[in-house]
């Protein structure tokens, strides 16, 4: 039975991103952003759609994670909110 | 078949190719960049008016894409019709004048960027005649993405630091806007499932109550938010005015008249192709309270205009105001479609006379250093040719007879009293005070200010000037060449009318397969 | 209650996820003073998108839109129920979503672009220190 | 407090309006749902006829591949100028070109150049580097029969220049791809796919009709014609996106100076 484990991921996004959001640090919350990256990566894989899982494993968890720590790394790592 | 049947997507494949031209040979040889610009959208030019004469014999055309015709919706059909026809040949027209103004568009100090600059450029055409000539829900978002991107990075390439600031701001909503109008799209995908416009519209006919259901409705509230995000509708315009009045002139002249227009196209389409206007017409109360927002959209507009210090500033309000012109016109639903068509036309004429002002803008800030509208004092006795130009374009705003902008308010002043929106009408009539109060406050400095034109360019401070400061032969074209537009856009107005009413007022054309 | 939980809520609870993590986005874009924040913000929301659109496509007891070597010789031999629809999930949202999330990534190339800019004139990426620097600017036009 | 304050009620709005149409929805995973079916008494989507006869069509069994490069390959075109257009207006916005360099005092550099401790990753990345191009190259060409393709394929190998650079220094990437290069490479990637889809025109028939070129790739029927068109348009594809992300990574790490660098 494939929907328990949905509604299991589905949990976990909303908390990884409620998560990412609140993190004063940037670069966890980009860290965090990521591991969101790879969560709903899994989901679409449950939802049937590969193409989408892998272009989001490579885009949503890997470039895009990539990009948001250089751009801190150049910048501030730490915010106000 | 030959290649005049491919105009539909030649027109935009040579901004495309052009692009690309550039990017491959203009990063060593920055010389080629404003031929090849020039001469790819002079290939979209021809196609526009192709289109246009075609379809004036022959009724609407049809191209799809790869040839996947039958069933319908399976592949991605171009359209081009009565409607989006006359704006395919306005964007060619304003891009060539752009382009010309842009000679060197970043200035002296970065002119490293004018390769990019001419690529962003010639890609924000593609999605401008994309976005015009498509007829697919979706692929509508991937064009307006081309021609967001483009845009914030001609925004951003300016040196200023507030420009950066803008462009920023403007991602934020441009990217808000364009993804509401996504999940509007894949609201209305829900229920019919397809995605070409003339489908969903044939679907949505045949089955009646899909009107009435929550997700129709939804979807078409979300679609409407997020253009009118793209296109600063009144509470969503709060990026314009910055994005356009900091960015560097040359980035201003194509943007400020295309960016707005083409989203008020994009409403304009969705409410004749996808959902219908005998739908629209039907449900009186939408109308009303659109027509409300507009008249809102139109006082704050010309309040904010005439707030502001800056000339550039103000014309950007003066455009929020013209939005709300338009998009109220196209909520009228009086019964000859009267409003409607103003609208359609004061696309067109709104194009060529904000291009004509902006045009008018940049040179006198590049030229002069003018920035405030104080600083035009004496600028009538230095620059007559261009002050001419700008005069002729800052009549058709305020809506003086021989020139377009007087007639397509009349249109829309005609289709109000059809259909009894006197509120409308009173804003609009207000609006014209306001910019006519405010245009012959500017020519009163510029014609009678004693004090002289601050001479500080954007490159710092020259040597004292000569007496006449007319600009050089490519910025000044351009100028008059808007001028000239505006002029015979009104001059032209009858035939121009009912050309577009053919689409109008027998929407059977436009929603039914060509030939 | 317990009919509208049922009715509402279990038959569409992706819906619901999708409803909540576009809101939670878009709450960061207009909320968030950081600059950085609002683009996660915006990236939550466009991911967002993408659930509803996938959502859409999901069969019950299908699997994915890539035909098997059984399937296809049984649909070249001429037989009808190789290709089945009710077989293969929905190919069309994901074409449409691969789509969407290249644009979800490129528009995040120049947002962070834009931010490194602004860091460079105005030394932070805090929005409200930046509009108040963006005060004092006046003779930069 | 202000901002917080509308942006609460903005978002209470449109998520009441969003669930307000949740109620309508088909139940998630309904075979019959008009997406997924068609509208109950019409014709049957355009999904089901993309089951039914993409593989026919194009002989690509994978039907997410057919349908994003042949029957809806005109927005596949403009994903691809969307990528390429982003990675001109980052340099449009960010580069900074030599002759200014000199006026802008330089930041402490965060740079690893020749920092000779990392002698671990260093080994390890030059191991896989290679693993990881040869594995996007088999993603880009197997996109037909399994998961992947240009966009994948692309955004991999455009990663393992990242590796590169990360692992050494940005300078030694591009010492393998130049500025100049990665430009011209993106602008190749276009050109391959939009002048490839424009051959067709040249034989009388549509944009994208790939199955116009039987000739020149000498194929019997028009679906191995557009499978092999398929393929053509990948390799654009990937070309664009690896330049492309490499150049977007190059330009965020080092400030837009391309020399320093994380």
């Amino acid at each position: 039975m494939i929907v328990p484990f949905d509604i299991l991921i589905l949990i976990f996004l909303v908390v990884a991103a409620v998560i990412s959001l609140c993190v004063k640090d940037l670069l966890a919350a980009t860290m965090v952003f990521g591991a969101y990256g790879f969560l709903i990566c899994l989901l679409w894989a449950t939802m049937g759609a590969v193409d989408v899982a892998f272009t989001e494993a490579t885009v949503g968890a890997g470039v895009s994670t990539v990009l948001f720590v250089a751009t801190i790394l150049n910048t501030r790592r730490k915010s106000t909110d | 078949m030959t290649m005049s049947d491919h105009l539909p997507v030649l027109i935009l494949l040579a901004p495309l190719f052009g692009a690309v031209a550039v990017g491959l040979f203009g990063m060593r040889e920055p010389r080629v960049c404003l031929p090849v610009t020039l001469a790819a959208l002079g290939v979209s030019l021809w196609c526009a008016v192709g289109i246009l004469l075609r379809i004036h014999d022959e009724g609407p055309l049809d191209y799809f894409v790869a040839g996947w015709e039958k069933p319908v919706g399976i592949g991605i059909v171009l359209r081009a019709d009565a409607i989006n026809s006359p704006f395919l040949l306005v964007i060619a027209v304003v891009a060539i004048f752009a382009a010309l103004f842009a000679v060197r568009p970043t200035g002296e100090r970065e002119s490293g960027k004018t390769p990019h600059f001419f690529i962003l450029f010639l890609l924000l055409c593609t999605g401008l005649f994309g976005i015009t000539i498509t007829g697919d829900a979706f692929n509508l978002f991937v064009l307006v993405e081309v021609s967001a991107l483009s845009s914030y990075g001609l925004i951003a390439i300016g040196r200023t630091k507030r420009c950066k600031v803008a462009a920023f701001h403007y991602l934020i909503m441009g990217t808000v806007g364009a993804s509401f109008y996504l999940i509007g799209v894949g609201y209305l995908y829900l229920k019919t499932g397809s995605l070409n416009m003339r489908d969903i519209h044939d679907i949505l006919v045949s089955n009646r109550s899909l009107f009435g259901s929550r997700t129709v409705q939804t979807a078409f509230l979300f679609i409407l938010i997020g253009i009118w995000t793209k296109m600063a509708f009144f509470p969503l315009h709060g990026w314009l005015a910055n994005a356009y009045s900091y960015c560097p002139s040359s980035s201003a002249c194509l943007l400020a008249p295309l960016s707005t227009k083409a989203s008020v196209y994009v409403m304009i389409r969705i409410m004749v192709s996808v959902f219908g206007l005998d739908q629209v017409e039907a449900n009186a109360a939408w109308g009303d309270l659109v027509v409300w927002l507009a008249v809102i959209a139109i006082a704050a507009g010309s309040t904010l205009a005439l707030a502001q210090r800056e000339f550039k500033k103000m014309l950007c309000f003066l455009i929020v105001a013209e939005v709300g012109y338009m998009v109220g016109g196209a909520w009228l639903g009086d019964s000859g479609r009267w409003g409607l068509t103003g609208s359609v036309y004061h696309l067109l004429a709104d194009a060529t006379m904000t291009s004509c002002l902006f045009l008018a803008a940049g040179t006198f800030a590049k030229h002069l250093g003018v920035v405030r509208i104080d600083d035009l004092s004496g600028l009538f006795s230095r620059m007559p040719l261009a002050s001419s130009g700008f005069v002729i374009g800052a009549l058709a705003m305020i809506g003086v007879p021989p020139t377009g902008g007087f007639f397509s308010k009349f249109y829309l002043i005609r289709g109000a009293i059809d259909a009894g929106e006197w509120i409308y009408i009173a804003a609009l009539l207000g609006s014209s005070l306001v910019n006519a109060v405010l245009f012959f406050r500017l020519f009163e400095i510029a014609f009678f200010g004693k004090n002289p034109v601050g001479f500080h360019r954007e490159q710092g401070p020259i040597e004292v000037p000569s007496e006449r400061l007319e600009p050089p032969f490519h910025v000044l074209a351009p100028l008059l060449g808007a001028a000239a537009l505006v002029i015979l856009l009104g001059v032209f107005n009858g035939p121009i009318v009912e050309f577009i009413r053919t689409a109008l007022l027998d929407p059977v054309t436009i929603v039914s397969e060509a030939r | 209650m317990t009919s509208s939980f049922h009715d509402w809520i279990v038959p569409h609870f992706n819906a619901w996820v999708y409803v909540i993590i576009m809101m939670t986005g878009l709450w960061a874009v207009i909320a968030k003073n950081n600059l950085i924040k609002k683009l996660i913000g915006l990236s939550l929301f466009q991911t967002s998108i993408l659930l509803l659109y996938v959502s859409l496509g999901v069969k019950e007891g299908a699997g994915i839109p890539i035909i098997d070597h059984e399937a296809a010789a049984l649909a070249m031999s001429g037989s009808d129920d190789a290709l089945n629809p009710d077989r293969f999930a929905n190919p069309l949202p994901h074409v449409l979503m691969l789509t969407a999330i290249v644009v979800g990534v490129a528009t995040l190339g120049v947002a962070l672009a834009l931010c490194q800019t602004i860091y460079r004139d105005f030394g932070t990426l805090e929005e409200d220190e930046v509009l108040e620097q963006m005060k004092t600017l006046h003779d930069d036009v | 407090m202000n901002a917080k304050l509308s942006a609460t009620f903005a978002v209470v709005f449109t998520g009441a309006v969003l669930l307000y149409a949740v109620s309508d929805f088909p139940d998630f995973g309904d075979p019959r749902s008009p997406a997924n079916h068609g509208v109950s008494g019409g014709a049957p989507s355009a999904s089901v006829y993309y089951i039914k006869n993409a593989y026919h069509d194009t002989s690509v069994p994978n039907l997410v591949t057919a349908i994003l490069a042949d029957y809806r390959g005109y927005d596949t075109l403009f994903e691809t100028v969307v990528i390429f257009t982003a990675g001109m207006a980052i340099f449009a916005i960010l580069r900074v070109l030599r002759r200014d360099d000199s006026g802008i005092p330089a930041a402490p550099d965060p740079a690893i150049d020749g920092d000779h401790h990392r002698i671990v990753v260093g080994v390890t990345c030059r191991i896989a580097v290679p693993l990881v191009q040869i594995f996007a190259l088999y993603v880009v060409a197997h996109g037909h029969h399994s998961p992947g393709g240009g966009f994948q394929g692309g955004v991999m190998l455009g990663a393992s220049f990242i590796l590169i650079a990360l692992s050494t220094s940005l300078r030694h990437a591009l010492g393998r791809l130049s500025e100049t290069s990665f430009i011209r490479l993106a602008c190749l990637g276009i050109l391959i796919y939009a002048g490839f889809a424009f051959l067709p025109l040249v034989v009388g028939r549509n944009f994208l009709d790939y199955g116009a070129l039987r000739a020149l790739f000498g194929t019997d029927g028009e679906e191995m014609a557009r499978s092999h068109g398929i393929f053509v348009v990948e390799i654009g594809i990937a070309l664009t996106v690896t330049s492309v992300m490499f150049a977007i990574f190059a330009n965020l790490s080092s400030r837009g100076r391309l020399h320093g660098g994380l």
